[in-house]
């Protein structure tokens, strides 16, 4: 694992707060993940890509803004490993490195629309710019 | 609630003596000054009429003279107790330290004692001659002067903060019985629970730094009754004569008021006895409010054969270090 | 006879302690201790001391040696140290008078070096009485709280401190504060004598006697029934032992420090059940054996062996502090010493 | 006699034999390492620990007193565990009134099965005890070297 | 003065690994009383004692201490070494300088200083230590099995054929536990019923056998060897001497509404019932929850069809109070509840069952007959859908679950899945999975098989949800194989939920004074050497009460445990503990204290004569310790303010003398 890469694990297992070498690798996680099917990579994958320090395919794939925190994963995962924490940090870790939002404050009239909830909107916001 | 007379109590001593329910009598005996009274025991009518008093200075407690005096002889012994001295008693009888067969109490109501110490820090020293009247003491010293003091003003300090006037246990009572009061005797225990732990520290060291060691606190307390005192027994680990190190004071200070724990009825004695003025009770009564505040109210001697609470428990106890919880 | 004003008493003070050590009453909370004096104590106006002042020669407790264990080897180590020298101020008579009792002891052969070393280094300064308390009896024993001894006397009057040199080592002392004192006599100090002297007599214990007690007079008090009534209310607490000035036994303990052994000595009582107990069990199995073995000591065996000097000072402090109210002064006069009463 | 950062406290764990004693033999097999400075003896339940013991252990030069035993309701003897809480509840409260340092002294309920929490309180414990420093407050000087 | 002699142990490298044992033998010569020291390899070994032996005769030593593994390991080996070269046993003090020194330590130098204080701290003890004889005490021939299942049977018929009188208390009706529940037996497939009753009618007719049904335990007071139980034996209602198990009045009670716990209550039974066709004893109950005669006062059917007259409204808790030198715990274990697993639906839908709910649904005495029908509707079910670990290997922080593997789902969902695809070839299996553990003997043969020969659908991964759709159970998980997510529309769902203690074994254990684990499973007295005792001696672990386990170790533990006792009523005598407490007569003040802490009332008080110290007599309350009583926990000792209550063997100067070897 190069420095670089070490150093990204320690800051996302830092600021996620998440183990995930209590993994048992069980899949419930996946099982259980409403955004499967738009995801790339499934949370257990991201558990098992951070912990291995395979972060690099994580950073450009586009699941990160595909998982919806719905925290299924959380609530279900018998160990407590949390992987949509894990998601969130990896997350994060794009955006501060790019320095670059994902959803400027101009573009939101052009997606709204009356079905979205305005929550979803200010989450949304939150979690796509800095 | 009328005042005990002195003469009341010769009267009622010489009665039990002479009908033969008692063959002995411990009461206070008449000293150099109006104040030094002694425990004594006296054995017949004509004793008791020269020497038996009881003033404002009959503080003793006498409780713990019946260990001693009811291994004695034959006969009962009578003996007089303020309400105080009926803890001290009950906590006895509780422990099996005395056959109560041999024991005829008399409950005496009480209006709290003077302590000299006061008197003389309110009208000085050279003290000729006291004498009550009223709720004053007249006080006539060596220099011709006559100052008047209120009793209540020189009160002894166990009580100003009396915990109950009612008598826990007597054959015969003289006069009516009191209620158990309302007090303020755990104020001062507060305010230092309210100090830091640097102040705390800094008080008990100049308290305890006093303490010569004469044991005067314990060889007078009538919890402390031991056949043979942990500190008189070089094979308990604490046994030592005189104090050596600051850390010998406290040692046996936390100790001796350890092994009264739950024991102690706050009659007040070590204060009192003390010659360099250390206060005590607040050690005692420190256990007393964490006892009541743990694990509810008790109040040793006040039931007969109550269960001290250090020999008893509940699942739900508070945990030791959540005992030393507070915000400072 | 010498004299400076009370206001600059605490110059007096500040030279002395500049020169070594000075200890005098000073008033706590709780009444008056000897104390080391520092700027801004005040020398206390109380009549005496809670402790006496056998401390200084005499203290509580007292290293005498170490010795050093290693593995199964024992070193010996000597741990005795010239003392400096020290200013006692403000004796009064009886505690100045304890001192000779102590010296006695201490001093005649074999003579103990450690009490020695410190009395050889002191310098005491008394100070007489003139508000003598209802407990003081010192004038039974031949005492004049209006002339105490030591190496300076000193008195106090409304405005002045004067001071008289005992000795060559009280002369020496005045010759320190020669330029913050004056030349004077001794009208005023005489007027304050005669004052109190008037009080003395008037004291509940002066006509207290004496003359029953003393040398030889074993036999006839050893079995006295009196000692009975007299023990039965005693403790067996130590406090008249401690507060006493003139009580000097003690006990020498071993401790173990767990890197070490400390052989010290400390203050013992003869009131306390486990005095000189040895391997063969106890000297003085009851309590009245005890209490007797205190009072006979001060009494008659002291003066028996003392050209009839009494071991007490008549400083009254177990009067005041005894927890029960029995004293010296209730034994003499139980066992005839105020037969007129 | 030490300097500051480099103190290194001393530390008496008093162990019931039958679960806290259990749980520290526990820590040994699972190899989980805690500081050296802790020094275990065996009692046979926590109710046998003295205060005078304690005491004596701060005394000869110990900087702070860990008391080990059964967990409440599963005490080998049924109810020692439960005397040791309450006197040790008043004996802290009491030091702690007395201006002892209350991070000195403590109790904690280690079961046989405990060997994790027993290293992690005795790291704990000692990594309080460092940052107090050295006992001052119920040392006996003549204990000192 | 003592003349001591050390060992030190090497322990192979687990001590000189970390430990410098040249250096400690070397440093604790110098202790005072020390006259001999000496390291060696292995001192538990052979040789090792002979070392030991040898220099206790050569250097004429009074007595010894062994730096070496936890006393809880070889304290006794080493007091038998001792006593066998003539010195009294408890003249032995251990120094644990592995599990507390150099297995936790990793500095050799700071380990060695340490192993030389735990040394020294050791030696200061035993100049204190005087010899000791311990007390005998009679041994009550009697064992005491509670639990009534497969365990507890076995280990009842152990004893009893060993010829000592066996009682066995079972809180249920009937003997058979869990077994009973079960259809087919892992990995040989024979009927649990078929191996399982005879052993059941061999405990109802062997003669040295009691069984208390329908009854628990109250009070447990005593130690080893002589214990005293109060059994409650609830009112059943029943004359159980007199109910011939005809079984008249299950069939006529009018309440009918009663579901049947022996079904998981997937149907009803009567207010009177027999649990099942082959319970021991084979005696009716009438539930007093559902009986309307016992509630309202009015039916009494149940007394009128009975021809034996068995029925009596009229009866009361019994309390029976016995003696047994021994007991053993077999309290067996439950499936953890389903409540907290939402995403299961197991309380949302019926087709969502349980394993055990499972074997009852394929037993042929089950609530369909032995015909695996949808408990929804009794319909054919033709996807089946097991999902493995649930609740089981869970985080210990979690709310719902148990942190550990509860062992025997993997091998009981092959069966389950295996004799699905046998009886029904329609069906679709398949099976969640984690991990497929499979240690013993032909059991991975057995999940090859269903696999390889029943074509069972093996899936790794987990059940994320499942959520009912009309008639469906729609399953979506994940397969992390084929890094996909599946969503299968099920007939039925079974979850192979967790085991736990039974509920009973905790106050049991309190009762017993015996320790627990975290998770309530009873602690062993060691985990590996002494694995069907309890440390509380005479209690004996049988089961799944100890930790999870199938049926052939079940049995295999119940011998065990059976062994043990048989090994231990066999003793006439049983040496006590010598550790006990002591009452320095002098010193007692009588003022009871040390009686009121005492858990085992082995303090009594007599008046005695005193000469005092002031040569007085008098007549003095002192307390007394009956030693055979006594098990020296040493509450007493701090409850007396005198310090005349000491405790032999851990006695205040030797504790104390411990404390300042430590300190110094």
């Amino acid at each position: 694992m190069s420095k670089e890469m070490e150093n990204l694990k320690s800051e996302i297992i830092r600021s996620s707060g998440v183990n995930p070498k209590k993994c048992m690798r069980c899949g419930k996680c996946t099982g259980t993940c409403p955004a499967f099917d738009e995801m790339e990579y499934h949370p257990h994958q991201f558990v098992y890509m951070v912990e291995s320090g395979d972060i690099e395919p994580l950073l450009n794939s586009k699941s990160l803004y595909k998982c919806l925190t719905c925290f299924a994963c959380v609530d279900r995962c018998p160990r407590g490993v949390e992987p949509a924490k894990l998601v969130e940090a990896v997350r994060l870790s794009v955006i501060r490195k790019q320095g670059a939002n994902h959803l400027k404050a101009d573009d939101i009239p052009a997606l709204l629309d009356d079905e979205m909830p305005q929550q979803a909107i200010v989450s949304a916001l939150r979690k796509y710019s800095k | 609630m009328q005042k005990i007379t002195c003469e009341s109590l010769i009267e009622k001593a010489c009665e039990l003596i002479e009908n033969g329910t008692v063959s002995r009598v411990i009461g206070w005996k008449k000293g150099e000054f109006d104040y030094d009274l002694t425990p004594a025991v006296f054995a017949n009518a004509d004793e008791i009429k020269k020497n038996f008093i009881y003033n404002d200075f009959s503080g003793a407690n006498f409780s713990k003279y019946l260990i001693k005096e009811t291994r004695k002889g034959e006969g009962k012994v009578l003996v007089f107790l303020k309400p105080c001295d009926t803890y001290s008693f009950n906590q006895l009888l509780t422990e099996h330290r005395f056959d109560r067969e041999k024991v005829y109490a008399v409950g005496i109501p009480c209006e709290g004692m003077a302590d000299i110490a006061k008197v003389k820090a309110a009208v000085g020293d050279g003290i000729l001659k006291i004498t009550s009247e009223g709720d004053e003491l007249i006080v006539e010293n060596l220099y011709g002067d006559v100052n008047k003091v209120k009793l209540a003003d020189v009160l002894a300090e166990r009580c100003v903060n009396c915990k109950s006037k009612k008598h826990t246990a007597y054959d015969e009572l003289m006069g009516e019985d009191g209620e158990i009061l309302d007090n303020n005797r755990f104020d001062e225990v507060e305010k230092l629970e309210n100090m830091t732990e640097d102040e705390r520290f800094a008080f008990w060291q100049n308290e305890l730094s006093r303490c010569i060691r004469c044991n005067a606190c314990r060889d007078v307390c009538p919890a402390c009754t031991c056949e043979k005192c942990v500190f008189d027994n070089p094979k308990s680990g604490v046994e030592n004569k005189a104090i050596a190190d600051s850390f010998e004071e406290k040692m046996f200070h936390i100790i001796r008021a350890f092994h009264v724990a739950g024991r102690c009825t706050d009659c007040g004695e070590c204060s009192r006895v003390c010659p360099q003025n250390i206060p005590l009770h607040l050690l005692n009564r420190k256990f007393i409010k964490d006892i009541n505040t743990f694990y509810g109210e008790y109040q040793a001697g006040e039931v007969e054969g109550s269960r001290a609470p250090l020999v008893n428990y509940t699942e739900e106890d508070i945990e030791p270090n959540d005992a030393v919880k507070r915000e400072e | 006879m010498r004299k400076c004003s009370l206001n600059s008493l605490n110059a007096v003070f500040e030279k002395l302690a500049n020169d070594s050590a000075l200890y005098m009453p000073v008033d706590g909370d709780k009444g008056a201790d000897y104390k080391k004096w520092e700027m801004g104590d005040e020398l206390s106006s109380a009549l005496n001391t809670n402790r006496s002042a056998k401390d200084f020669f005499f203290p509580q407790t007292e290293n005498l040696m170490e010795f050093k264990v290693s593995g199964k080897e024992i070193e010996v180590i000597d741990t005795r140290d010239e003392k400096e020298d020290f200013v006692v101020f403000g004796v009064r008579a009886c505690d100045a008078k304890s001192f000779d009792i102590l010296d006695t002891v201490f001093l005649s052969e074999p003579c103990d070096s450690y009490y020695a070393n410190r009395r050889e280094h002191a310098t005491i300064v008394t100070l007489a009485c003139t508000r003598p308390s209802e407990t003081c009896f010192c004038n039974v024993f031949g005492i004049d709280a209006t002339k105490p001894t030591g190496d300076v006397t000193c008195w106090k009057t409304a405005d002045d401190m004067y001071f008289e040199a005992n000795n060559e080592k009280g002369k020496a002392f005045i010759e320190k504060i020669a330029d913050l004192t004056e030349e004077c006599d001794s009208k005023a100090v005489e007027e304050q004598q005669a004052k109190t002297k008037e009080i003395l007599k008037k004291l509940p214990l002066a006509d207290l006697k004496t003359e029953k007690f003393g040398k030889d007079k074993t036999a006839e008090f050893f079995d006295a029934p009196e000692w009975r009534e007299l023990s039965t209310s005693c403790l067996g607490c130590g406090t008249c032992t401690y507060v006493c000035p003139t009580c000097q036994c003690y006990d020498i303990k071993d401790y173990d420090t767990g890197h070490g052994v400390i052989r010290f000595r400390c203050w013992d009582s003869c009131m306390y059940s486990e005095f000189t107990k040895m391997a063969h069990g106890n000297n003085r199995l009851s309590q009245l054996e005890r209490f007797r073995q205190r009072f006979m000591h001060k009494l008659v065996y002291y003066p028996t062996n003392n050209d009839g000097v009494f071991g007490c000072v008549g400083c009254g402090r177990c009067l005041a502090k005894c927890p029960i109210s029995m004293n010296i002064v209730k034994v003499m006069k139980a066992l005839g010493g105020n037969d007129g009463e | 006699m030490q300097i500051n950062n480099e103190f290194k406290p001393k530390i008496v764990a008093f162990c019931c034999n039958w679960c806290s004693y259990a749980g520290a033999d526990l820590a040994g097999n699972n190899r989980l390492a805690y500081p050296e400075c802790v020094n275990i003896i065996r009692v046979p339940c926590s109710c046998r620990v003295n205060p005078i013991f304690i005491l004596r252990a701060f005394q000869r030069g110990a900087d702070g007193v860990i008391i080990c035993g059964c967990h409440p309701g599963d005490c080998h003897y049924t109810s020692g565990n439960y005397y040791t809480r309450r006197r040790m509840a008043l004996l802290f409260s009491m030091l702690n009134y007395l201006g002892i340092e209350k991070e000195r002294i403590r109790l904690e309920w280690v079961s046989a099965a405990e060997g994790a929490k027993f290293a992690a309180t005795m790291n704990e414990f000692t990594e309080a005890v460092t940052a107090l420093g050295e006992n001052k407050r119920l040392e006996d000087l003549r204990c000192k070297k | 003065m003592q003349r001591i002699g050390v060992f030190v142990c090497w322990c192979g490298s687990n001590i000189a690994g970390t430990v410098d044992v040249e250096k400690v033998s070397e440093a604790l010569k110098n202790e005072p009383g020390v006259v001999f020291s000496t390291n060696y390899q292995y001192m538990c070994s052979q040789a090792g004692q002979d070392i030991i032996k040898d220099a206790i005769a050569e250097h004429k030593l009074t007595g010894i201490v062994v730096c070496s593994c936890s006393p809880r390991m070889h304290e006794a080996t080493f007091r038998k070494t001792a006593a066998a070269a003539g010195l009294n046993s408890y003249m032995v003090e251990i120094a644990n300088i592995r599990e507390q020194c150099s297995w936790v330590h990793k500095d050799m130098q700071s380990g060695t200083e340490k192993a030389i204080i735990l040394g020294k701290a050791a030696v200061a003890k035993v100049n204190l230590n005087a010899p000791l004889t311990p007390g005998e005490s009679p041994v009550t021939k009697r064992a005491l099995v509670i639990g009534g299942g497969i365990a507890g049977i076995q280990t009842a018929l152990d004893i009893a054929e060993a010829g000592f009188p066996v009682d066995i208390v079972e809180k249920k009706p009937t003997i058979g536990g869990k077994m009973a529940q079960l259809d087919k037996t892992f990995p040989t497939l024979d009927c649990a019923a078929c191996i399982l009753t005879p052993k059941m009618v061999d405990v109802a007719q062997n003669d040295k056998i009691r069984i208390f049904s329908y009854s628990e335990v109250e009070e447990i007071g005593g130690f080893v060897g002589n214990f005293t139980v109060k059994i409650k034996k609830k009112a059943r209602y029943v004359k159980e001497d007199v109910c011939t198990g005809c079984g008249i009045c299950t069939e006529k009670c009018p309440q009918k509404k009663v579901p049947n716990e022996f079904n998981m209550g997937m149907d009803n039974r009567r207010a009177v019932y027999i649990p099942f066709a082959q319970a021991v004893p084979k005696v009716a109950t009438i539930d007093p929850n559902y009986c309307t005669m016992l509630k309202t006062g009015k039916c009494g059917v149940c007394a009128k069809v009975c021809t034996a007259g068995a029925i009596d409204y009229t009866q009361k808790d019994e309390i029976i109070e016995e003696k047994y030198g021994a007991i053993v715990a077999a309290t067996g274990f439950n499936p953890i509840s389903m409540d907290k697993f939402d995403e299961f639906a197991y309380n949302q839908s019926k087709d969502v069952i349980t394993s055990l709910e499972f074997e009852r649904l394929t037993n042929a005495a089950g609530p369909t007959a032995g015909k695996l029908l949808r408990p929804s509707d009794g319909k054919h079910p033709h996807t089946i859908v097991f999902v493995q670990c649930v609740g089981s290997r869970c985080d210990a922080c979690a709310e719902k679950g148990k942190e550990y593997c509860s062992k025997i789902c993997c091998m009981y969902t092959a069966k389950h899945a295996m004799l699905t695809r046998d009886k029904y070839p329609d069906t679709d299996v398949y099976v969640f999975y984690i991990d497929v553990r499979t240690p013993g003997k032909a059991f991975d043969e057995f999940y090859r098989r269903a696999v390889e020969e029943y074509g069972v659908h093996y899936i790794k991964g987990m059940v994320g949800k499942v959520s009912p759709e009309g008639d469906k159970l729609m399953v979506r998980a994940s397969d992390l194989l084929a890094n996909k997510q599946l969503n299968i529309a099920a007939d039925l769902v079974v979850l192979a939920a967790a085991i736990e203690p039974d509920k009973s074994a905790r106050p049991l254990a309190t009762m017993l004074t015996a320790s627990m684990d975290t998770n309530d499973f009873f602690t062993e007295a060691h985990p590996k050497l002494r694995p069907v005792e309890s440390p509380t001696a005479g209690v004996f672990l049988s089961g799944t009460c100890q930790g999870p386990k199938d049926i052939p170790e079940t049995v295999s533990q119940a011998s065990a445990a059976a062994a043990k006792v048989i090994g231990l009523l066999a003793k006439d005598k049983l040496m006590g503990n010598p550790c006990v407490a002591q009452s320095n007569e002098l010193m007692c003040n009588g003022c009871s204290s040390c009686e009121r802490v005492c858990p085992y009332g082995a303090i009594t008080y007599a008046d005695k004569e005193f000469r005092m110290p002031d040569r007085t007599v008098a007549i003095r309350r002192v307390a007394m310790v009956n030693e055979a009583v006594c098990q020296g926990c040493g509450a007493c000792t701090v409850a007396c303010p005198s310090g005349a209550m000491d405790l032999k063997g851990f006695a205040t100067s030797q504790i104390i003398a411990e404390v300042d070897a430590i300190c110094k």
